[in-house]
């Protein structure tokens, strides 16, 4: 191999590492998410049992 | 018949988990007077800066002159008048020149000669030639409610308008609400308390719990003329 | 058109008055420059370039000011909300207050060539007057620029840090253009050389009065 | 667009694909005969690049179709599309530099393509600044929409501007003769793949970033669906 192939090592991997750390983030922002989604959940749970007239309707797309 | 002026339709306000206005309508004609009450926080102003334009519904219709108030074209929005919270004069103007400047906007016939003759009905000839910086809460509101009349809207959104006005001042406004509802403007203000203006017959809301009602009209109120505006002070 | 002149007069008016903003724009232009004669060294002080470098970083910096005290004025007691309700159009609205900034940034600009010449041993000539086109076409670009995007951090939490981080890579080829052509005026080189770069500045102009004057109804609008 | 099935295949055959393109690099490519083996960081850098300034032209697109007609979908593009494409341009400037240190002796020259990169990292990186620093209500939507397309018009400017500045880069792909500087033609397959490669990487990221703020938008309506269906349930009948 030739002199600069640590410069290519290092190129290649900073992509990967980017590009991991990235997916990493996405999925924490998700468990973020998901955890948001729980607390509407268990709202929407009380709100139910509180009284069933005042379920509100699944959200549509673009509201 | 014509047209409602303000008509308010399942109109909905939420911010995150928190709602501040749901299930309002109302119906309101040229010429009527009418009275929102009720807490801090309730949700009156929020209403009005909706029928303003300066906010959007979550759900529901609002419409003035039967305009979406979403989109208000610029020969709506000059037909409304708006006194918020917020006075909207420039500090380092003087009176005068606050109003001459709110006449240009509105392409009034002569600014001046407006400017002049509303600083004579707010009180405040004397003092036109100050910079507002240096006006005191009561006057700079006075000014404000020259500031929403002085296009003759036909559709006068008040939001508090007796706050921090003493006696003179809140009779002067009370007079300028008459006058208004006798030219046949649609008058929609906000208040602490049950107000009442000698000669008019108001309408009085309440939004309670986010709901707009109305409220019954306590008929042993209405005694000695004047203004009895603002329970509580 | 009367509403122009209306929000125009008002705006030149309070300017007058308190002359806040013009002076602190001139100051700004006259410690940036001293700054960069300081930094840049004594060997430096006589290059045509390093004074065409040292006149753009003192319009830019004093052009972010000039934009973010402009609206200043209309944050007082919500004015601008009172403007938004009247019939005033938006985009006439813009246009008012483009000419606004351009005339503030025209006034800090006559304050810092004047510095610059001083500061930079250089003499007031001929090369004076090749410049001023294109100091003039800079601050139409940057007004316009400047205009727009501080209605948006006007707006935002934090948004005087954020006005500077949003204008200057977008102001990065009228920069470009202004300082090479500046410095070939300055170090008198016929007009036909800087015309390349002149045209960058007048393609920047076109694009970003235009931009402003479509888009500043968005970036107003209620909610 | 929103299938689960379709973004875990996609992440699939991305991850797949990346593991074929490198291999195509580091094994079966003849490196340049001039620049040496630095010269095999093309074949992701220019993918990178791709992607990058795809995702900035998307922001812009997705901002004129946001001022149109008012649809979060638009706006929820359009912030994905300015988040991905700020990693892969981070990663273009991190590989050139790292590529022109071996060839040009330098980490960072003010070539014009270089400049040009690095203003549009700084655009984008102001949009997402202002986006991190305020809510998500429209108007914030609507100022990331002028944002991304003011930014877009100012591109073509830029690219005259900083090529008139100077210009140092290597024309790889198109030189002045007309021809192509990929001679072997096991080069332009190692660039094919690692196009479509990081073009599926692109999609993939997009789609995950884009779902999720689909659902944190309708999250915000749903939240204000509870907050008035707890104030009928608990109104006093």
């Amino acid at each position: 191999m030739g002199a600069h192939f640590g410069y290519l090592f290092a190129a290649y991997s900073i992509i990967f590492i980017v590009i991991f750390l990235y997916v990493m983030l996405i999925w924490r922002r998700q468990a973020a998410l998901d955890a948001e989604l729980r607390t509407l959940e268990a709202r929407m749970a009380a709100l139910t049992e509180h009284s069933a007239a005042g379920r509100p309707s699944e959200p549509r797309s673009g509201a | 018949m014509s047209a409602p002026v303000v008509e308010i339709r399942n109109l909905e306000k939420t911010y995150g988990l928190a709602f501040v206005l749901r299930e309002v309508q109302l119906r309101l004609l040229a010429g009527a007077g009418a009275f929102i009450i009720g807490g801090n926080g309730a949700g009156k102003s929020t209403l009005l800066r909706i029928l303003a334009g300066l906010e959007a519904p979550s759900g529901g219709h609002a419409l003035v002159f039967g305009q979406d108030t979403r989109r208000l074209a610029a020969r709506y929005r000059r037909r409304i008048g708006l006194m918020a919270h917020q006075s909207f004069l420039y500090p380092n103007l003087t009176a005068r020149e606050n109003l001459e400047f709110y006449a240009e906007l509105y392409s009034l016939a002569d600014p001046r000669e407006c400017a002049h003759q509303w600083l004579g009905r707010v009180g405040l000839a004397e003092v036109a030639d100050t910079r507002v910086r240096a006006f005191s809460r009561g006057m700079e509101q006075r000014l404000s409610a020259a500031r929403a009349m002085l296009a003759e809207p036909a559709l006068l959104l008040l939001d508090e308008p007796f706050a921090s006005l003493d006696h003179d001042g809140a009779e002067i406004v009370a007079a300028l609400i008459r006058g208004a509802v006798e030219r046949g403007a649609c008058v929609l203000a906000t208040t602490h308390g049950i107000p009442e203006i000698d000669g008019v017959e108001l309408a009085v809301f309440e939004i309670s719990r986010g709901r707009l009602m109305q409220h019954a009209h306590k008929e042993e109120g209405r005694r000695g003329g004047r203004i009895r505006s603002l329970l509580g002070r | 058109m009367s509403g122009f002149a209306a929000v125009l007069r008002k705006d030149l008016r309070l300017e007058l008055r308190s002359g806040e903003s013009t002076l602190a724009l001139l100051a700004l232009s006259m410690l940036v420059l001293v700054v960069l004669v300081f930094a840049l060294g004594a060997a430096r002080v006589r290059s045509v370039d390093a004074a065409a470098g040292a006149l753009w970083v003192a319009m830019v910096f004093a052009g972010m000011l000039g934009a973010n005290r402009a609206l200043l004025a209309e944050r007082d007691n919500g004015a601008i909300r009172g403007l938004l309700l009247s019939p005033l159009d938006p985009s006439t609205l813009y246009a008012a207050k483009l000419c606004a900034a351009f005339i503030f940034m025209a006034v800090a600009e006559v304050g810092a060539v004047i510095l610059m010449v001083l500061f930079f041993n250089l003499d007031f000539d001929a090369s004076m007057a090749r410049l001023a086109p294109i100091l003039v076409l800079g601050a139409i670009g940057f007004s316009a620029l400047a205009t727009l995007l501080s209605a948006i951090t006007g707006r935002t939490r934090g948004g005087d840090m954020l006005l500077p981080i949003l204008v200057v890579p977008i102001f990065v080829p009228a920069l470009i253009a202004g300082v090479k052509a500046s410095a070939a005026a300055l170090s008198g080189a016929p007009f036909e050389s800087m015309g390349d770069w002149l045209k960058i500045m007048i393609a920047f102009d076109v694009l970003f009065v235009t931009a402003g004057y479509l888009l500043f109804e968005h970036v107003v609008g209620g909610d | 667009m929103n299938n689960p099935t379709i973004r875990n295949w996609l992440g699939f055959s991305t991850l797949a694909l990346m593991l074929v393109s490198l291999f195509m690099v580091f094994d079966y490519v003849p490196p340049d005969a001039e620049m040496g083996i630095a010269q095999l960081i093309f074949y992701f850098h220019v993918p990178l690049a791709w992607v990058a300034f795809a995702s900035f032209g998307l922001v812009a697109i997705a901002g004129i179709f946001y001022l149109w007609l008012g649809d979060q979908l638009w706006d929820d593009l359009g912030y994905a599309a300015a988040e991905t494409g700020m990693v892969f341009c981070t990663l273009v400037i991190v590989t050139g530099s790292i590529w022109a240190k071996p060839i040009w002796g330098t980490w960072w020259t003010w070539d014009s393509r270089l400049t040009m990169t690095f203003i549009l990292w700084l655009m984008y990186g102001g949009y997402l600044m202002l986006r991190a620093s305020a809510d998500d209500t429209p108007q914030v939507a609507r100022f990331g929409a002028v944002i991304g397309i003011v930014a877009a018009m100012d591109v073509p400017i830029v690219i005259v501007s900083v090529r008139m500045w100077r210009t140092i880069h290597p024309a790889v792909l198109v030189t002045k003769q007309g021809t192509h500087g990929l001679e072997d033609p096991r080069m332009v397959w190692t660039l094919l793949v690692s196009l479509t490669a990081f073009t599926l990487l692109w999609a993939w990221f997009l789609m995950l970033r884009f779902t999720q703020l689909r659902t944190r938008s309708r999250m915000a309506w749903l939240a204000g669906r509870i907050a008035l269906a707890t104030a009928v349930a608990s109104d006093p009948k």
